[in-house]
């Protein structure tokens, strides 16, 4: 319990740091948002107005105490360019980032962790020269790679799928679920081939333990050791990666999303960059970088489960 | 003149784990006289490894003092302390793990000569490698090889050539042959006497084995918990134990006395 | 004959070239209730002896000869015979009590485990026989130990834990590969006890791995010399130690420290070895 | 003689080629990957040069050449970048340890949850795109996962007792580091290399799909294949043959990155 305590004290420091870090930078951006919305060619008593309406007269910790507030209201300040306030917007889009996200996460350990189990099972068996063919490949490809592969010959050939876009969920669950599928699939394969082969090599390494000997000594059967022991005892290594390929999954979305046309967090970040819409790139950006590292929270936390070690150390 | 070479003087250092301290030596107070060897027994836990670090400034005491040839080596100035630390030398338990894999054993052997200001170099160097690889049983030529290329025994023959390169005075053996066979055991702590005789190095010499510290210590401090339990010429010590826990010990050694099991020795008449 | 090992040789199949032979021909025979002491410094092959006697060779090992177990051969047995065999008519004990153990399952489920593996019992009639099992090897607190994650034991605990999955089934034949080298000498006394005292009264075979003659001397009825995977000499403990047959075993006995053969009265007086 | 691994033969020898288109392109291509002849526009492979052409009649082939040439500078550039800082406070971590280490440790944790995309995206708001935002982005991730590679790796190596014996000598943890930690996981840092320039390979391309990095006309993979979303249909081969060498160059880093781990350590051959 302590070590949650003290893990959770240590996340609300860095997320205060990295929004510190974010508002610095947004900071250097030659030219500020009244200049950007107003134009290049605006009279300057109307600029110094629309700046002390938006408080940009404002020193800049006060500027940035005053986000961090709104922060903690939920009240995120209004985008430039959509005209809507950005905490509904960063809502709408992660109705479609975080199904997509998660159907991907799932999708990722429904292959690899099986995959990897049985290849480690029979190192060098047919299973397992898949498996390593699969992840060899599998880390190489690029994910946004894997979407135009996915819409030439799945959407574009059998029409299963669409090949981009996304109706919302007020079209229906199943059809606006059929839109994820394809780029979840895109954003899965890459991340589950690095996820079976680490999910092997747990596995084998945790074989060669000497407790494995101990229960097959008792008479346990090969697959009653693999799955009471080993297995078990394989989760730690297989969280820790599943937890640090979360970043390259949200990193990915933004890729994927652009691919197939979904109004998700990344494509807003990308377009709000088009657009210098500075307010919204700062916000989804935090986003971002929090869920990165709530997520890495979690599997700290999640440790204490797998491992009894730990509960009583640390 | 003290003959005294090492002196502890109520010597005590704590850990901290969590919110508790746990005191790994507790106000232990021991001596070694120059030439002769003092064992330190004690099972795991009895703070005997720590105790060896101390001495040896790789760590600070929580208390108390170390004293080496009458000074005080944790009141000296860092400078004069590095000076002082050619006078000791440390042999570790594990021959695979103290010898870097990736240098030479002319290299591994020549480092503690590092902070030497007058140092031998070049030809002279080597001589005096190949002279104390010799002396330790091996061959001058070993010194271009690479540890992976001795067995343990011949490794911690290697350390033993690299803890005398500075021709010290005092030589800490931290568990130096537990981690060897029987046979290769008794070669190495004929060395370690053979060192002491021609060199008149004292040794501390930590170990676990009360048959080893019977074999070539003149003197014995048991240990346990952290504490000193009882200590004397290993005559005394050995043969006519004071305390429970040293008479405990003893008689958990196994020996060559009695053979056989529990059953047969009642059900059997002693030969 | 309750086990019978003739002309044993296992060799290791390497990457490139021949399979290097670790065990080359041993053959020895134990009697119920017997106690068989292995002794040999490393490299001698004692460990590979004993994991094929349970028939858990490493897949890259091959073993040729015969080990006959109520005669039966365990080299010729399927996997699925060996699993039956394995844990309920021979049992095992390791040497490092701190991996021996699965870190992230109770003491208790790990004994029950064993029982549960052979037979169709009851999941609280397991439990209540772990803890007898517990009480057995004389745990303090069993009951609270049941609960217990290996890494809230000490040392001799785990390995008190080993003995009672070694013999929850109460096998004929007990394996126990240098069950004591990892303890200090203390609670080695206690371990080498309680395994006496269960060998006998379970009137169980036990073949005890150990580098250290003086931990053979204790327990073993007979013993069998091995070096570089060759027997030097078997026979009565008694006769081996005191009368050795070999130079090999004499070299040993002589290696060992003073203290501990002073007891060997009739030992010739060698010097400290002399080679490497 | 030990025997080399297939993976090193088989990695080294993409990497190599890979390398040697690169620098080849500098020199010579088939055709300038720059010049434009609309005459032979979307033209398959063999019709208009080996690999076909491009919306704009470009040869694929000889962007393919020059894009090999961004891919692997800016990779190698980020990870020299990256990869130095990380292993030097990785390192540094490892034989301070105490508040020293613990900073460290916090700043990776601030680094690691700015994925590269979003890193380039804020840098890209004030520098714009461009390699410079590419490299800076791509290497400020590069930090904390060298950093926690060497540091887990020195830390293993500063609980050895040749450690111990070393600072008997008077050896200062600069001079250690120097002398004893750093030969003793070189092989682990020059395996971390390759597989981390096949993943630098994949963000960059990443980053010029998104516009992101080096500007037009010089090619660059990732926009080789953002250009062909456009003729998905009419001409697939804009979608395979930029795919094909990304997924090529990667493969054969991370071939070689395994080829070293298991010349460098038996042990690992069957884990890995």
């Amino acid at each position: 319990m302590r070590h949650i305590a003290q893990s959770l004290v240590g996340l609300i420091i860095t997320l205060l740091v990295v929004s510190f870090v974010i508002f610095l930078v947004m900071e250097a951006v030659p030219g500020d948002p009244a200049e950007i919305i107003l134009g290049m060619s605006a009279a300057p008593d109307t600029l110094a107005a629309l700046r002390s309406q938006l408080g940009l007269d404002q020193p800049f910790l006060v500027r940035y105490s005053n986000w961090l507030i709104g922060l903690l209201q939920g009240d995120l300040g209004d985008s430039y360019t959509y005209s809507t306030s950005v905490s509904q917007l960063i809502g709408e889009r992660l109705e479609v980032t975080l199904p997509l996200t998660g159907l991907a996460a799932l999708l990722s350990v429904l292959i690899s962790v099986p995959l990897g189990v049985l290849a480690a099972a029979r190192p060098n068996g047919l299973v397992d020269m898949f498996a390593s063919l699969f992840s060899q490949i599998g880390i190489a490809v690029p994910n946004f790679w894997v979407g135009l592969l996915l819409i030439l010959g799945v959407a574009l050939t059998f029409g299963w799928f669409p090949a981009g876009g996304f109706p919302g969920w007020d079209a229906g669950f199943w059809s606006a679920l059929n839109a994820l599928i394809l780029p979840s699939i895109a954003l899965a394969i890459p991340q589950a081939a690095v996820l079976t082969r680490v999910t092997r090599a747990a596995v084998i390494e945790v074989t060669n333990e000497d407790f494995v000997r101990t229960a097959r000594a008792k008479g346990a059967t090969p697959s009653h050791a693999l799955w009471r022991h080993i297995v078990p005892n394989a989760m730690i290594p297989i969280v820790t990666m599943l937890g640090m390929q979360i970043s390259v999954l949200i990193a990915g979305a933004v890729l994927v999303e652009n691919v197939f046309t979904l109004p998700g967090m990344g494509t807003l970040a990308y377009q709000a960059l088009a657009q210098r819409d500075l307010i919204v790139i700062q916000n989804v950006v935090l986003f971002f970088a929090a869920i990165v590292m709530g997520i890495n929270f979690l599997v700290d936390a999640l440790y204490t489960v797998l491992d009894p070690r730990l509960r009583v150390r640390r | 003149m003290s003959k005294k070479i090492l002196e502890i003087i109520g010597l005590t250092r704590e850990f901290g784990i969590g919110n508790s301290t746990m005191k790994a030596v507790d106000n232990v107070s021991l001596s070694l006289e120059k030439g002769q060897i003092l064992g330190v027994v004690g099972e795991s836990g009895s703070g005997k490894s720590t105790l060896a670090r101390i001495v040896m400034a790789l760590d600070k005491p929580t208390a108390g003092n170390v004293l080496f040839e009458n000074e005080d080596i944790f009141a000296l100035s860092a400078s004069k302390l590095r000076r002082l630390r050619s006078n000791f030398q440390m042999i570790f338990q594990d021959p695979y793990g103290s010898l870097d894999p990736r240098h030479k054993i002319s290299r591994i052997i020549a480092e503690p000569l590092h902070l030497e200001a007058n140092a031998p170099r070049g030809k002279a160097l080597r001589d005096r490698i190949g002279k104390l690889l010799e002396e330790v049983g091996l061959a001058a030529e070993d010194m271009d090889k690479y540890p992976h290329e001795f067995s343990g025994g011949q490794r911690q023959r290697v350390a033993i050539a690299r803890a005398l390169i500075t021709k010290p005075k005092l030589i800490v053996a931290d568990e130096a042959t537990s981690a060897l066979d029987l046979t290769v055991q008794a070669q190495i702590l004929k060395l370690i006497l053979e060192m002491r005789d021609t060199h008149g190095i004292s040794v501390l010499f930590i170990t676990h084995n009360i048959g080893v510290v019977d074999e070539i210590c003149d003197s014995v401090a048991v240990m346990q918990s952290g504490k000193l339990v009882e200590t004397g010429p290993v005559r005394q010590v050995l043969d006519n134990p004071r305390e429970s826990y040293t008479k405990r010990l003893l008689s958990a050694e196994p020996t060559l006395d009695k053979i056989g099991r529990k059953k047969h020795q009642v059900s059997e008449s002693p030969p | 004959m309750m086990l019978e090992i003739k002309d044993l040789k296992v060799g290791f199949q390497n990457e490139v070239g021949p399979a290097t032979d670790v065990v080359h021909g041993i053959s020895f025979s134990l009697g119920k209730g017997e106690t068989l002491g292995i002794v040999g410094e490393s490299g001698s092959g004692k460990s590979v002896l004993s994991l094929a006697t349970i028939g858990l060779l490493p897949k890259t090992a091959k073993a040729t000869g015969e080990i006959l177990f109520n005669g039966e051969d365990i080299l010729t047995m399927s996997e699925r015979e060996l699993c039956k065999l394995r844990g309920s008519r021979i049992g095992m004990i390791f040497q490092e009590p701190m991996t021996a153990l699965n870190p992230a399952m109770k003491v208790g489920s790990q004994i029950a485990e064993a029982l549960r593996l052979h037979s169709n019992i009851s999941r609280a009639d397991a439990n209540a026989e772990a803890l007898r099992l517990l009480e057995m090897v004389k745990i303090p607190d069993a009951k609270r130990k049941m609960h217990s994650y290996p890494h809230e034991m000490s040392g001799g605990q785990r390995q008190r834990v080993g003995i009672a999955i070694a013999l929850s089934l109460k096998p004929d034949l007990l394996i126990a590969d240098e069950p004591t080298t990892a303890l200090d000498v203390t609670v080695q006394a206690e371990i080498l006890d309680i395994l006496d005292d269960l060998v006998t009264e379970l009137g169980i075979a036990l073949i005890l791995i150990s580098h250290d003659l003086g931990v053979i001397a204790r327990i073993a009825d007979r013993t069998l010399v091995m070096y570089r995977g060759n027997e030097m000499e078997q026979g009565e403990t008694e006769r081996v130690l005191r009368q050795p047959s070999h130079d090999y075993t004499r070299k040993l006995l002589s290696a060992l420290p003073r203290r501990a053969r002073a007891g060997l009265d009739v030992m010739a007086p060698t010097t400290l070895g002399d080679s490497v | 003689m030990k025997r080399l691994p297939w993976s090193l033969i088989v990695g080294g020898t993409i990497t190599a080629i890979l390398i040697f288109a690169a620098i080849v392109s500098q020199f010579w291509t088939p055709v300038d990957p720059t010049a434009i002849n609309i005459g032979n526009r979307l033209k398959g492979p063999g019709e208009g040069g080996i690999l076909g052409s491009d919306h704009f009649g470009r040869d694929e082939l000889s962007m393919i050449m020059a894009g090999a040439w961004v891919s692997l500078g800016i990779a190698f550039s980020a990870i020299a970048v990256g990869g130095l800082i990380g292993t030097v406070l990785g390192v540094v971590a490892a034989s301070e340890r105490g508040p020293f280490e613990a900073l460290i440790m916090r700043v990776n944790d601030v680094l690691f949850a700015f994925p590269p995309v979003l890193s380039a995206i804020l840098l890209a708001a004030i520098l714009g795109g461009g390699p410079v935002t590419t490299i800076v982005a791509i290497a400020l991730f590069m930090i904390p996962v060298f950093a926690r590679v060497t540091r887990s790796a020195a830390l293993q190596i500063w609980a050895r007792d040749y450690i111990l014996a070393a600072r008997m000598s008077g050896k200062s943890s600069a001079r250690i580091t120097l002398e004893h930690v750093i030969p003793n996981i070189a092989a682990q840092i020059i395996v971390q290399i390759a597989i981390q320039t096949g993943l630098g390979i994949l963000t960059e391309a990443g980053l010029s799909f998104l516009g992101l990095g080096i500007a037009p006309p010089t090619p660059s993979w990732g926009r080789m294949l953002a250009d062909a979303q456009t003729y998905l249909t009419i001409a697939p081969h804009l979608v395979f043959v930029p795919g094909i060498a990304i997924c090529t160059a990667v493969l054969g880093l991370n071939l070689l990155g395994d080829g070293l781990r298991d010349l460098t350590d038996p042990r690992r051959r069957q884990s890995t």
